[in-house]
């Protein structure tokens, strides 16, 4: 079950302070990780589930210290096991909120593999990737988001490796939820956050995060006031895509490649733009969004790229023991011993 | 030991005492069927028993090949038996392949039954035999029994409606019917298995319970043996038997603590030879409230027993060595944040792939020190297919006491192997009472318990308690991350002195033999305990002074053992690996601890062990 | 350097039988196994590359027996982790041609990360990916590409995971190459073989195989003679998708959806039926085409799905090492060691 | 050991044997650097220094508090020295933070030199000090120097065009050109450093040198120190010095190796502290032909090194006790296939994530025994930074000649701490000759050289040659798979033999003290070589019979080890672990080890060795 269906009223109000620990918060001055603690605070909540309900695991990393400033029950585990553990919690007791906070490194380097089989599972927990693209608590190795040819510690003539676009994975994994929000963007971020918490499944979420010791400004583009509207677009669910800073471009599909149409020309009409659809059954739109930021004049989507409706892992798995339990009755411990073929050895 | 088995030349009716059985045949032939049958059939019938199922690593090798050889040996008997037997009484090898592989274990004289339809030039060519075996006199030191069980299996079915080739995958059960005849065994049980078990397929079901049936009318009717057996009821203890395999006993005993301990069982796994059959075994038990978690690899699989841990299940992950290897960081985080796990190792030949589908017990090192820095965790090793059940629930037991990970080994001869198993009284078993912490009040996540040193356990849900736990040290008490130098050493030293007082759960060791002491004290661990204790009891029996101690328990060790050891002239640790729990004896005790060492993937025999024995305290000459 | 590019001729002919060991081949009868051998041991003479030059690499499971019975040089590693091991080999020899032969479980369960990995760098290296949609070698345990609901040896009362798609997760991961073929038909398998052989830098090619003892069946609608010209589309570059034992039937994009047009029919016209493109910088129609399988009525595609040109990785590997190189001259020890704050301690 | 070091109240050069100073302050303020910078100063001068960095785990916890604080310990002397020494002479500390941690590792009577600008109240606050300590009297019983370094380094750099907080970022220059003057030692190596690494910021270099030289004529102009010392150069063996840290001196080792063996160096790597600086260094050298591959995980990372050797290069892989456990499964791979490459661990806290960015030596055990089955790999460990390039270059030698995957242990307090290195002549290391195998003529893939059982090294392109290998047993010398019991069996003791013959290789242990026996001997590995041997040394002039043996080889162990052992009355194993060595010479020749053992993150100091040694032989009451 979900709590944040199951435990609609009933719950004492929570403010964002119960939320925060006593542990001094470590980043590096500055660093984006605060704006997203910050907005997890203050959603959380708002949910209406119980503190003592919430779970959060987190691999390593500066990200992955996420849990110990949360005042929820928490996980800090091993580099890149997180949705492995995230994921033994929710099928234990699939009555908790359970998330995950991880870092690029750690979700789609060594914890790859752990991620998209979640995401494939629908298992009901909730992904916060920190991108930053660059592994901080390592001290500034590239990541596998960092752009090509990145001059790094551990790649001092430039990185090679083409980067992967984390919500392209996600769709090709076949999740259910999948997002991206921008750490200092608070009221974006946190709309977001709660439709990852209201979605039955798998919830992935990229969050574009500034490290500024060891990536400064590398989401420039789409974090700085002056830029960010020419440089993002802001899905929204049901409606045309417009951006610009006077929301006078947009976006329409020519064949399978979307174009800018320029809204204050003359030629350019709101009437054939795209119209977004977080629950269309195809992922193909959200494929070609995912990969819209790549191109030279074309923004980057923010928001709700998909979101659909499949059961979920924890779910079935709870049902599927009570409907063999309802079919084959309780077992009984005296009865499953002296199963099979059991014969009687007089004294 | 058989009394004796000699054909006297006359029909009749000869009491054995124990008796070792080889079916042999192309993996294709049902050969692991076939034996299982004979197993249960000779439990029902009162004996104690001992089986060895030994299959090859591929699925199918082509039919007919050495490397595509099944083999299942039984040793039944009206006493106490501990081995499947070291050399066979009776081989029935389905084709030239199985005959070869097989036949160098066959003892002089032993009775040899082969289905001479499948002895072909082709057939002999793919087992390598130049000349036909069977008729090249090379077989006279046997009795043998030419049978052309295809023919008579065909003949028997005709008119079934099968095709042929499916009439001639019957003729397994033509054999099993022979060899009830042989050993006055009624076919009863492996006729009620078969109704049960092809009750969707009534044609397969009639063609088998046929086949049966054409075998034991056969014998009797051409009376092809001048002797028939009985291998009377053992004298087991009064109460109530089944078959059973490690596997199964090792599911059932999770079952048990899951029940006795009220926590639903969790089961983070993924599949590997010989351990999957504990996965397929846990995942029929879904009423039971067991979870079956089948992850993307084993990492996943303990990462997710780890967060069931944490959520406040009984949780286990079960693989091999392979398998440990993997989750040997994820072990160290188990031991860091100190929750209840059961890690079970079902040893096989190694190193890397090695030999997948046999016997080994290379892994005790691994489950002592294979992960990074000070991480102890308590060892637990089965000595009998059986005692898998109670090794699972101690194990369970253990860990939820004391808050940790704890590692149980067997290996894939108790795996698959299987014995009567008196079942245990439901309330016989111990209590496993579970304190989850509910109290905020003065709550801190590593306060310890001041007897077991074991910190309280305080699920997710329970309100007031909220916490975080990790990978990072944690200070005393509190748990909260901490780079203090001396709380890092009086934690590492914590966690080592908790694993250390499990010594209160581990009974001493009991002599079998001297306790006082003597010439040689054989010591051993896991699986090598029937063949170990069948050979000490021999040589006993030929008066040495010699005696036996077998561990359970290898971390921490029975308190007892220190003095034990230093009782006896000598110590000889034989082990299927190149000396480890030796190792372990001599680096703790500083005892002059010997090496008996077999690495051949398949397990001692009594007699490898009795002969060195000889060898140490003098034997017969 | 791609071998096949390098070494033209000057190539003693070979021919199938070089590359046949004196290994008795170990597969079950009837395994679709035998058959995806006998075409690798067809094409690899072909391809103008010395024998000695491939390399294939396998983890575990039947599949991965592979190279066993293929007389180059091959190396049957452990479980998951042929990519890993491969992307070694070809970096440390470019000229090799270095292939992968896995199966659903080794690439996509234990190896998914080093799949996606590999792809996504693009790492000179093809992956033939030997798909039953379940664990062969041991014994039948269901995989990350079963359907929902199996019942199999772990899973009795049926599986609950939703399976990954492999084609649109390797699209997801960016690879650059990506088909599937048949197991049983020889010649489009042959023909798609070479097409990766051809291809500089990765290449998934997921194979449907017919595993006759625990998963037989599971491709009969596409792998039967009667049925699979209505069930499978093959994809041919710069040809429009028609399907259909008289291909009488053909695809057609309404919106982000395909949909099927009876040719036959009157209001069918070939004139707008989709036009298949390898070579699309967009990977969005590979991605429709993904899933076009999972739709009733649609038929399975076969064939290149996507094929674009990026640098391999390996290649911009070599090329850093000389470039460096030249700009900085050859390293020298006795300068290296020399290097920083040296001093002189008479004697 | 310092000679004197009291003021004497009139401003002088005092000559010093040895001195002790322990930068300390914020992570942001650059101990690390300034650290370094008078290594490399002291380096130049001559003297014989060992280093000792020690870092928070966070990357910038916050400012001005306790987990901030980021220390750099350098000892330097004119004699021979060992470690950066116990209790530092002289302390710089810049905050009260740094202050509050390290006081307590003052000597009594020590200079101390804060910054008193950075002592306002909330400084105070955030280090926990309720009353300024500057202030209370508490610092009586050392020579405290309160010197306005924030306001001195403002006014210095006035003029320069930055702003006040890229200013306050050279206050460390500031601190050491007064640190410079007080040991006359010429400010000319840092001018040079920093000339070099800011020469695209011109106005960063010319705020660093100002703050530098105004530190120092500061010092001069206000004879704030009454005396200044000088420390001679140090009787090094004749030759050219450079100083290294431990990670560099690994790196140089594997490209030397590579260089002498004529293979391209491969180094797959997955980023983890404190191993990353190696593949930070290496990822330099691509002119060199260095490929460094950054994989995606650990398994990754020896997967692509397993296949680079396979394919001919020398290849290694390096990482920390994480990474070890998870490269467990492929390490066990490499013993199977037979192929060269190194495995270095650069150990730290643990268990699990531990203490990150502290050292230990715990993974000795790991290293021996963490895989499953048998799989038996050479162990080397180096005593010391400088050590790290005869160990890196000896593991490939080995590896080369004995087709095997060695395992190199350093720790984070060698990789991070540093030492004057005598640099090697090119010419006078062993040669690696590599043999490739070419000829198809009677090619077998496990054919082995009768001398040390090597496989041949048959690579991918050689006509010929194609054949297979991989993790499932093999066939002897076919290398064909095999699942023979016997064959089994024969291969695990060949692989045995083979790592059990590279003793060949191992020079015998030479005593340090008294080679015939005596009271005591002591026993160590790894990184603390410096703590035992000083403490060793002192103790003999002290007139005790104690020795010292230090193994650089775990694995196999010097060949007259068992005897050196037991011709001492006692021996002490002192290690950073629960007694893992300890262990391993009890259980291999059943010697009374007994062990001293720290666990703290942090090394030994001689003194706790030397008490230690006073307990077991007497010492002075
Ligand atoms: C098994 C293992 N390997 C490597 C590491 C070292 N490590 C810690 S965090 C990290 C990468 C962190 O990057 P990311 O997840 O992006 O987090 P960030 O610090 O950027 O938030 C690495 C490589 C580790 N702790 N454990
Ligand atoms: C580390 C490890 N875990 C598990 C196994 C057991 N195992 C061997 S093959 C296999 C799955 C094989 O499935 P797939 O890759 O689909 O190959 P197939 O046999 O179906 O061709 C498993 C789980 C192993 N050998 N090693
Ligand atoms: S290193 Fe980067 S990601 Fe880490 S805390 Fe500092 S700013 Fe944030
Ligand atoms: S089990 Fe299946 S995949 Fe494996 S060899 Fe047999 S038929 Fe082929
Ligand atoms: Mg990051
Ligand atoms: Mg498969």
């Amino acid at each position: 079950m979900n709590p944040a269906v199951t435990n609609p009223g009933g719950v004492p109000a929570l403010t964002k302070k119960d939320f925060a620990t006593d542990q001094e918060v470590r980043w590096c001055p500055g660093c984006g990780d605060y704006a997203i603690l910050n907005a997890v605070q203050q959603v959380f909540p708002e949910l209406g589930i119980p503190k003592e309900k919430f779970v959060i695991v987190s691999g390593i990393g500066c990200s992955s210290r996420f849990p110990y400033y949360m005042n929820t029950f928490g996980f800090h585990s091993i580099h890149g096991r997180a949705p492995a553990i995230a994921s033994g919690v929710k099928l234990a007791r699939p009555d908790l909120s359970v998330w995950v906070a991880t870092g690029d490194g750690d979700a789609l380097a060594i914890g790859g593999n752990h991620i998209i089989h979640m995401l494939r599972r629908n298992m009901d927990v909730k992904v916060l990737m920190f991108n930053n693209r660059i592994y901080g608590l390592t001290k500034g190795q590239y990541s596998p988001t960092s752009e090509q040819f990145k001059k790094t510690k551990s790649t001092p003539f430039g990185s090679l490796d083409r980067p992967f676009n984390p919500i392209a994975l996600a769709l090709g994994a076949e999740a259910t939820f999948v997002a991206r929000a921008i750490d200092i963007y608070a009221n974006h971020l946190k709309e977001v956050i709660r439709a990852a918490a209201r979605h039955k499944g798998s919830a992935f979420i990229e969050i574009y995060q500034n490290c500024n010791i060891f990536n400064d400004h590398a989401f420039d583009a789409v974090r700085e006031k002056d830029t960010r509207d020419e440089n993002a677009v802001t899905l929204e669910h049901g409606k045309p895509l417009v951006f610009g800073k006077n929301r006078d471009k947009g976006l329409r599909l020519n064949g399978l490649d979307f174009e800018v149409v320029d809204l204050s020309s003359a030629g350019g009409s709101a009437g054939d733009l795209f119209v977004h659809d977080e629950t269309a059954e195809n992922a193909g739109a959200a494929f070609l969004l995912a990969h819209l930021g790549d191109r030279p004049g074309a923004p980057t989507p923010i928001g709700v790229f998909r979101r659909v409706e499949r059961p979920a892992f924890d779910e079935m798995a709870a049902r599927q023991i009570r409907e063999v339990t309802e079919k084959l009755g309780p077992g009984e411990l005296e009865t499953l011993l002296n199963s099979g073929d059991v014969w009687e050895v007089g004294p | 030991m058989t009394v004796d088995t000699k054909s006297t030349g006359t029909r009749n009716v000869q009491r054995l005492e124990r008796v070792v059985i080889r079916f042999a045949g192309d993996s294709g032939d049902g050969i692991q069927l076939t034996g299982s049958q004979f197993t249960a059939t000779s439990a029902v019938a009162g004996n104690d028993l001992a089986t060895l199922p030994d299959y090859p690593a591929e699925i199918r090798a082509p039919a007919g090949t050495l490397p595509g050889v099944s083999g299942f040996q039984i040793s039944f008997a009206s006493t106490d038996i501990y081995t499947p037997g070291d050399a066979p009484d009776v081989l029935v090898a389905m084709n030239p392949a199985a005959l070869k592989v097989n036949l160098p274990d066959l003892r002089p004289n032993g009775v040899l039954i082969v289905n001479e339809d499948a002895f072909a030039e082709k057939d002999l060519d793919k087992a390598g035999y130049t000349v036909n075996p069977l008729e090249d006199g090379s077989l006279d030191k046997f009795q043998l029994f030419k049978v052309p069980l295809s023919k008579l299996t065909r003949t028997a079915l005709e008119g079934v409606g099968l095709a042929t080739r499916d009439v001639d995958r019957s003729k397994n059960f033509f054999a099993l019917g022979m060899m009830y005849w042989l050993y006055n065994r009624p076919p009863e049980t492996t006729k009620r298995w078969i109704r049960e078990n092809f009750k969707n397929n009534a044609v397969l079901a009639e063609a088998n319970l046929k086949a049966l049936q054409a075998g034991y009318s056969y014998s009797e009717a051409t009376e092809i043996f001048q002797q028939t057996y009985d291998v009377p009821p053992a004298p087991l203890a009064p109460g109530r038997y089944r078959n059973v395999s490690g596997n199964q006993a090792l599911a059932l005993g999770f079952i048990a603590a899951s029940k006795k301990s009220g926590l639903p069982l969790f089961q983070g796994s993924y599949p590997i030879t010989p351990a999957s059959d504990i996965l397929h075994e846990l995942s029929r038990y879904k009423n039971f409230g067991v979870t079956t978690f089948q992850a993307e690899d084993e990492i996943a699989a303990i990462g997710a027993t780890i967060g069931a841990s944490f959520a406040g299940s009984l949780a286990i992950t079960t693989t091999s060595g392979p398998g440990v290897a993997l989750k040997s960081e994820a072990i160290g985080l188990a031991t860091m944040v100190e929750l209840p796990l059961v890690i079970c190792n079902i040893q096989r030949g190694g190193p890397s792939t090695g030999l997948p589908t046999k016997t080994e017990q290379a892994d005790l090192f691994q489950a002592l020190y294979g992960r990074n820095s000070e991480a102890p965790v308590p060892v637990l090793a089965a000595a009998t297919p059986g005692d898998c059940f109670a090794i699972a629930y101690e194990a369970a037991r253990i860990a939820i006491k004391y808050m940790t990970p704890v590692f149980v080994l067997t290996d894939g001869y108790l795996a698959n192997g299987s014995e009567p198993w008196k079942l245990p009284g439901v309330e016989d078993l111990p209590e496993i009472p579970v304190r989850f912490r509910t109290d905020p009040e003065g709550f801190r996540p590593y306060q310890r318990d001041p007897g077991t040193l074991a910190r309280p356990w305080a699920v997710p849900g329970t309100p007031g308690l909220e916490h975080r736990v990790g990978g990072l040290e944690k200070q005393d008490g509190t748990g909260n991350v901490s780079y203090d130098p001396l709380n890092h050493e009086l934690m590492v030293k914590l966690r080592a002195e908790k694993i250390a007082r499990i010594v209160m759960e581990v009974p001493d060791v009991e002599v079998f033999g001297d306790p006082g002491g003597g010439d040689l004290l054989v010591v051993g661990w896991g699986s090598t305990y029937g063949a170990i204790h069948g050979a000490v009891r021999q040589k006993r029996s030929e008066g040495r002074s010699v005696s036996h101690v077998h561990l359970r328990h290898l971390n921490p060790m029975p308190g007892n053992l220190g003095d034990v050891l230093g009782r006896f002239r000598k110590v000889l640790v034989p082990e299927m690996n190149m000396g480890q729990l030796s190792f372990v004896l001599r680096g703790r005790y500083l005892v002059d601890a010997q090496g008996l060492n077999k690495i051949q993937g398949r397990p001692f025999t009594e007699a490898e062990i009795a002969a060195r024995i000889d060898a140490l305290v003098g034997g017969k000459k």
